[in-house]
């Protein structure tokens, strides 16, 4: 169910990025697609009885546990989803600067 | 209209993409996954795991596995970090003004809480091979904690340059450290260290050390961040 | 249905309908602070999905910096057009 | 001594690079050249990094084919940035990570460390576009390339959701077990739409317009060259290696490409500034890349990408650096570039000449290459839209060569250092070499197939 | 001995070296040229009418080279008419701008053209092709006007692309890159694609109908001294290019045109050609500038080429073949001789010319034999190529044909004559006072191109004894030509003794300069010496007639002129259009569309899995 929502969420941000003409609304599209291709990386180490990977010393041997590796990759994916939001959000402040609006579609054709 | 259009037409690329996924029978099932048929089956095996000494396994692949993806990881924020200066351009700027003046007490406070959160994240860092947590929440907690004071305080400017040097020594420590695998044992960020008991706190080779250079250039480098977006061109 | 698959599906569903306010939004400020709102809704997704490292940095870096981010964007905006 | 140095050092010298800013550019000199020595020194194979051999952890590979590769993009970063020392000397970290980036794409065959090196790169050019001063482009480049990376994220994932592994030959061998061709559209599709936006190719890359449009003689060349060359030859191996292009995928793709080719030549029929010009040729120069890559076309593909990026890099600092002087880079106010600048005019001439294909330039050779390769592999269609492209291409450069070449209303006058007549005379140089020494082309011809079996063994 | 090789690698080191001189002096570098083009055509001359130069020697790699009858006649036809233009060079380069360049592209295109009739390798054809477009382009944009460049090119290589294709096809479906095996090989649909492609490269460069729209843009516009070459000699490419297409490819042998006895494809060839012929002819009545009514009267010529190689049988081969030496010759002359008038005068609009014979009388003279032979009157070589190919057209019966070829020759007459009489004869200009004949260097070639065209009407049976060669490697029967010139067609249907012809017309001339001589001269009068509707002239008015000269025939087609051309300019407009409609869909400011093709095409590419 939730790797469902994960797609929709992905395809959400897709649809975000093309309706919107507003450069704010345009950089929560991406992070909306962004969430969404998190979990689904998330759901497809997931296993129903399994648990979260950490060994310790009252766990023994032979525990069912949820792949690791997707979710070492959504750490990575996550910090670098800041990186770009923080770039565009810096964008999108000098753009307002330039044109004194965030929408695309009010700068005219002020090359 | 064409938001009509729009959500039509990615509702129905949605639901390709799961029917696509349902029709294909290599790809598991929501929660039917069996890790024998994948790599990280082989990250629990006792001879990684003790080679890597790390409890957290997740924290092992971060760090240890696919340290050479964090080092990337950090360098995106690095470069971002760059790129919002770049784009804020570097003349002189001066502090956006709040809209409330905050009392001695919210001050005090904050400061005291300043503390509190360091340390918090101090032990999130130091406990990422044990424990979930690691560098990246830990530098971020910090940034948060540095974003407080900033909140907090309408005449807090952080010393941008400190930042800036701790980012670019901590960075480098991170290669210098890879570099260090490379010519003491064979590989780039190779552990040299010894990995000790897993579940100790120091155990997992050099995992700790740079999850702390890692804490701390995520940190440093939110915080430019966060000070830049604070921060405008002084008004003439 | 096990207690797992409700509370997924009602997560999912949540996560659905934020994410769609967060896009259609009117405000700019609604839309950041829906994005936060599924931020720390994903935050519950990956504590269902058992991935309590992902979760931390999530709540921390996603559903914390990014927004103060986005709001200090808008903030300094409108301190501009206020002038 | 080992390839990993080669993105190692890039970065340790760009997060020290910030303590020193002034010296950034120098120290990127000096870091390419390092690089280029170490280029020459190392020995084919793979690296294993963190002590960990795939497919637990990250490897690279350095073989003829990434060599290519990399002299190409530290040799042109390395020019690129001894000629902008002074205009453009705040973007040197850039640069570097750049470097770091492009190096990091091209050696890696971990799928996600590629995702990684992805955004690198792709901030790092984001960053070289927003030299530009023109926020709105940046921004349309930041949104496409976001896209795409995530784009390419999810097939990389739904990948490993399949095959339970990152690793390049890893993930080749079980495709090849599993061998189900129907299975895999979906990732693949996703992952060449995501490697599409960057690479330039036609309905993903709008981003172009804008960001090499307004170019500079830093960010045009960077992108247009650099990246171009980069991308193109990680996009090469990945067709080559990795998509399964079959039945509807493969005739979607070649559609697609070949539209590509038409409409980005046709597209500059129609322009009348200089700099889309250029930049829609090289949208139809990129998508012809990517058909040879998927006709199997290595060697000359490999050979198109060196030759575009040589020859594109002379003409966007030509155009550029003309345009900054004289304010304006509609085609009719650059009447008359070339008069005063002889030289120059003869390497933009020869580069022209050689992306058109003409003879004694390497440019003709590549392309009666690949067509007879395309011939041999009975793909006529191919050949003749191509050329009917490469017809449309040959009348707008010649227009635009004989405008540059003859006075108009106004007279202009630009001057280029010593340092950028140089690099043009050496570029045209080499293009002509190539052209008329065609054995190092043979040469290539053989040692490409057998990178293809490296990679394939991981 | 000489070897191809050499030749092309001494030429490609002297366009070096004629860069680097004429950089230090324009009249060095030219003089070098001209000793470089000499020496190149001395050692065809010397070696090549007996297939004796070396294809051994193989320095280039990839290269190789082979002799032919056949191309050995167009390349010392091309490499005599470079050396007779090269003798204009020192006196025209010093007004162009790139005039170190112009003599560096001169030589390269003519090592172009060595290389292009001597490989036996469609690849390398279309390498020295390319070559030859590319170095002749950058000559043309220094004379009138730049767009002729580019209009110019993009003919040439929408002619070369064309070839390519049909080379790959041959390629593809036999596995052949040899010409004469490769177009052997070929067969069935791809034979008619082939056919088609070729022709369409040969009728692009040859500037027949309906490719021709670049000749007068291109040969009016160019360089006074490049003309003859762009007409004389590089239009013969396409000749080239239509041989190999019409004589060694006969896709369509099984579908005869009945009533004549002729393949559908030669025959759909010989109705261009023909149109070709009519359209030219009626355009060069119709033009002003010397130089394009020229390049139209290229045009008709072309057409008559065209005709000559569609019938299949030697006759008219051997029509064609010395039609290509004739028009060669011929052609060269008159651009030549109206570029010593523009060199004189600085025009080449006839409206604004007269009375030159009095200053440049031997140009004059020049002209008038290029003229005579152009209109197919004995005793010049263009009545002997005509001869041959109207006796084969009738042969075969081909009505039609027959009437545009006999149209054209007397359009020749209307059309050739109207230069001679606007620039040469009538009232001169005052300003044209100073004119003097062009000087001795000038006249060399002139007097020698005068000499041929004489030759090669009086004794035209060791050029025919060469072509029976050609006719004999092409798989065709000889022509029978007697050591005394008499030549005899269709077993004595046609018998043509030009020597006799040539006497006769001489003893004609002669008793015309006696009358001429006899009788009362008429009297000079300049321009102002005379008076209308009672009154002096204060004004210079040209009385003689030179615009206008066919007005009434002209109002019969004014207004279709121009359609060929609108056609193309229309595609120009389309292929920009679909240009911006592309600009429009693909590189839209906005993202949102970039977004949905990307949508739309996972969703079409999903679409076989998903459901």
């Amino acid at each position: 169910m939730i790797q469902y929502a994960a797609i929709i969420l992905f395809v959400f941000g897709l649809y975000g990025l093309f309706t919107n003409r507003n450069v704010i609304k345009m950089i929560v599209s991406l992070n909306v697609m962004e969430v969404g291709l998190n979990i689904f990386i998330i759901s497809i180490g997931f296993t129903y009885d399994g648990i979260a990977p950490i060994l310790s010393s009252t766990t023994a041997n032979g525990l069912l546990y949820v792949d690791p590796l997707p979710q070492a990759l959504v750490l990575t994916a996550i910090v670098i989803g800041v990186g770009t939001t923080a770039l565009g959000l810096a964008i999108a402040k000098s753009i307002h600067k330039t044109y004194n609006t965030f929408d695309l579609d009010e700068m005219g054709d002020k090359e | 209209m064409k938001n009509l259009f729009g959500l039509l037409l990615s509702l129905v690329l949605g639901a390709f993409i799961i029917l696509a996924l349902n029709n294909t029978a290599a790809f598991p099932a929501f929660g039917e996954v069996d890790l024998a048929d994948r790599v990280s089956e082989q990250y629990f095996t006792d001879g990684n795991v003790a080679e890597v000494g790390s409890a957290n396994i997740v924290t092992a692949i971060v760090v240890g596995y696919r340290g050479f993806d964090t080092l990337g990881e950090v360098t995106v924020l690095f470069i971002s970090a760059l790129g919002v200066a770049i784009i804020f351009g570097e003349k002189k700027q001066e502090r956006l003004d709040l809209k409330f003046k905050p009392n001695f007490m919210l001050r005090v406070g904050s400061r005291v809480l300043f503390g509190m959160i360091l340390i918090t994240s101090i032990y999130i860092i130091f406990h990422g091979h044990l424990t979930p947590g690691g560098g990246f929440p830990g530098g971020a907690i910090i940034a948060s904690a540095v974003l407080l004071l900033y909140l907090t305080d309408d005449r807090f400017r952080s010393n941008v340059k400190g930042f800036k040097i701790l980012e670019g020594i901590a960075g480098s420590l991170f290669v210098v450290i890879g570099l260090l695998g490379l010519v003491l044992v064979t590989s780039f960020l190779q552990n040299f260290l010894p990995a000790g008991t897993v579940g100790d706190l120091l155990s997992a080779g050099i995992i700790p050390i740079i999850y702390v250079l890692i804490g701390l250039k995520v940190g440093s480098e939110i915080s430019g961040i966060v000070d830049n977006f604070l921060t405008e061109e002084e008004s003439a | 249905m096990t207690l797992f698959d409700i509370v997924s599906l009602v997560v999912g569903a949540l996560l659905l309908v934020i994410a769609f306010l967060a896009i259609n939004a009117k405000k700019l400020i609604n839309s950041v602070l829906f994005l936060s709102a599924l931020s720390m809704l994903a935050v519950v997704s990956f504590v269902l999905l058992k991935a309590p490292d992902v979760a931390i940095t999530e709540a921390v870096i996603g559903s914390g910096l990014v927004t103060a981010l986005f709001i200090f964007t808008l903030l300094s905006v409108r301190k501009e057009e206020t002038k | 001594m080992s390839a990993i140095l080669l993105v190692a050092i890039p970065l340790l010298v760009a997060f020290l690079s910030i303590l020193v800013k002034k010296y950034a550019p120098y120290l990127l000199i000096i870091v390419g050249l390092f690089n280029l020595v170490m280029l020459f020194l190392l020995q084919d194979g793979g690296v294993i990094i963190g002590g960990f051999d795939q497919p637990l952890g990250i490897n690279l590979l350095l073989n003829l084919y990434s060599r290519i590769a990399l002299i190409l993009i530290n040799a042109l970063i390395v020019v690129i940035a001894c000629l902008n020392i002074k205009d453009y000397g705040k973007y040197g970290s850039i640069l570097l990570l750049a470097m770091a980036g492009l190096n990091g794409l091209v050696l890696t065959v971990d799928l996600f460390n590629f995702f990684v090196f992805l955004e690198i790169s792709g901030i790092a050019a984001y960053l070289i576009t927003s030299s530009n001063k023109k926020p709105t482009n940046t921004f349309h480049y930041l949104a496409l390339g976001a896209v795409g990376s995530s784009l390419f994220l999810f097939g990389v994932i739904i990948l490993y959701a399949m095959y339970g592994t990152l690793n390049y030959g890893a993930m080749i061998e079980a495709i090849a077990a599993n061998n189900n061709y129907a299975e895999v559209v979906l990732p693949f599709t996703l992952m060449f739409i995501g490697l599409g936006v960057e690479a330039k190719l036609l309905p993903f890359n709008s981003w172009v317009k804008g960001a090499l449009g307004h170019s500079n003689t830093m960010s045009g060349p960077m992108i247009a060259s650099v990246y171009a060359a980069a991308l193109s030859f990680v996009l090469g191996r990945m067709i080559d290696n990795l998509f399964l292009f079959q039945g509807t995928l493969l005739t979607i793709v070649t559609v697609l490409l070949t539209v590509g080719i038409l409409l980005g030549d046709f597209m500059a029929f129609s322009s009348t500034k200089t700099r889309e010009i250029l930049l829609f040729s090289s949208v139809a120069q990129a998508s012809i890349v990517a058909l040879l890559f998927v006709n199997g076309v290595v060697a000359w593909a490999v050979w198109l990408i060196i030759a575009n990026a040589l020859s594109k890099t002379v003409m966007f600092l030509v155009i550029n650096k003309a345009t900054k002087e004289v304010g304006c880079d509609e085609t009719k106010s650059l009447q008359g570039l070339f008069t005063k600048n002889i030289l120059v005019g003869l390497a933009f001439t020869l580069a022209t000449l050689s992306v058109m294909g003409l003879p004694l330039l390497v440019g003709f050779m590549i392309k009666l290459n690949f067509l007879t390769a395309l011939a041999g592999a009975g793909q006529i269609w191919l050949i003749v839209a191509i050329l009917i492209a490469s017809l449309v291409e040959g009348i707008y450069f010649v227009r635009l060569l004989v405008k540059l070449w003859y006075k108009g209303e106004n007279e202009i006058s630009v001057k280029y250092n010593l340092s950028f007549k140089v690099v043009f005379v050496v570029i045209a140089l080499a293009l002509l070499a190539f052209g008329s020494y065609t054995a190092p082309m043979n040469q290539i011809d053989n040692s490409v197939d057998a990178v293809t079996e490296v990679v394939n063994n991981g | 001995m000489a070897s191809i090789e050499y030749l092309i690698l001494i030429l490609v080191g002297a366009s070096f070296l004629a860069y680097l001189f004429t950089k230090l002096n324009t009249y060095l570098g030219s003089v070098f040229t001209i000793l470089a083009t000499m020496f190149v055509f001395a050692s065809l001359a010397g070696y090549g009418f007996g297939m004796g130069l070396d294809t051994t020697v193989n320095y280039l790699p990839w290269f190789t080279f082979n002799q032919t009858y056949l191309g050995f006649y167009f390349v010392i036809i091309i490499a005599f008419v470079y050396l007779m233009v090269s003798f204009f060079h020192p006196y025209y380069l010093g007004q162009y701008k790139y005039k170190d360049s112009y003599n560096m592209l001169f030589l390269l295109s003519l090592a172009g053209i060595i290389g292009a009739f001597y490989t036996d390798n469609f690849l390398q054809l279309f390498f020295f092709f390319e070559l030859i477009i590319w170095t002749t382009m950058f000559l043309i944009p220094q004379g009138k006007s730049r767009e002729a460049a580019v209009s110019y090119f993009g003919f040439s290589v929408a002619g070369s692309v064309a070839m390519l294709i049909g080379i790959f096809l041959i390629f593809s479906s036999t596995g052949q890159l040899d010409i004469t095996s490769g177009l052997a090989a070929i067969s069935g649909t791809n034979a008619i694609i082939v056919f088609i492609l070729f022709l369409i490269a040969g009728f692009a460069k040859l500037g027949a109908f309906p490719l021709h729209i670049w000749l007068p843009i291109a040969h009016g516009n160019a360089p006074h001294p490049f003309s003859p070459v762009l007409s004389g000699a590089l239009v013969k490419l396409g000749a080239f290019i239509g041989i190999l297409a019409l004589v060694r490819i006969v896709p369509t042998a099984n579908l005869l045109v009945d009533s004549i006895n002729l393949p559908l494809g030669q025959w759909l060839v010989a109705i261009l050609g023909s149109i070709s012929i009519v359209f030219g002819t009626l355009m060069a009545i119709k033009e002003d500038d010397a130089k394009k009514l020229l390049a139209y009267s290229s045009m008709s010529h072309g057409g008559y080429i065209l005709v000559a190689f569609s019938l299949m049988n030697s006759v008219a081969f051997a029509g064609g073949f010395y039609h290509i030496l004739a028009h060669a010759i011929a052609s060269a002359a008159a651009f030549m001789a109206i570029a010593a008038v523009a060199r004189a005068t600085g025009t080449t609009k006839m409206k604004e010319l007269g009375g030159m014979i009095h200053k440049m009388p031997i140009t004059y003279l020049a002209y008038l034999v290029a003229i005579i032979s152009m209109a197919g009157i004995p005793p010049m070589g263009g009545f002997i190529s005509k001869w041959l190919i109207f006796m084969a057209v009738i042969n075969k019966g081909m009505i039609f044909v027959a009437i545009a070829i006999f149209f054209g020759s007397v359009g020749s007459f209307l059309y050739v004559f109207r230069p001679l009489a606007a620039l040469f004869l009538g009232q001169e200009f005052r300003e044209y006072k100073h004119v003097k004949e062009a000087p001795i260097m000038m006249l060399i070639p002139t007097f020698i191109l005068m000499g041929l065209n004489v030759y090669t009407g009086v004794f035209p049976s060791f050029i025919l004894n060469f072509i029976n060669n050609i006719l004999g490697e092409l798989g065709y029967a000889a022509l029978n030509v007697t050591s005394s010139s008499i030549i005899n067609v269709f077993d004595g249907q046609g018998i043509l003794n030009p020597a006799l012809i040539s006497l006769v017309f001489a003893v004609g001339v002669f008793i015309a300069f006696i009358i001429f001589i006899l009788l009362k001269k008429s009297r000079s009068v300049s321009l102002m010496d005379t008076y209308t509707a009672a009154n002096f002239v204060h004004d210079e008015h040209l009385l003689h007639y030179s615009v206008d000269f066919y007005a009434p025939l002209e109002r019969l087609y004014e207004k279709h002129t121009n359609w060929m051309t609108k056609f193309y300019e229309s595609l120009a407009k389309k292929v920009k259009e679909i240009g911006n409609l592309g600009k429009y869909l693909f590189m839209s400011k906005n993202i949102g569309t970039t977004m949905l093709w990307i949508i739309t095409i996972i969703i079409l590419l999903l679409w076989g899995v998903a459901l």
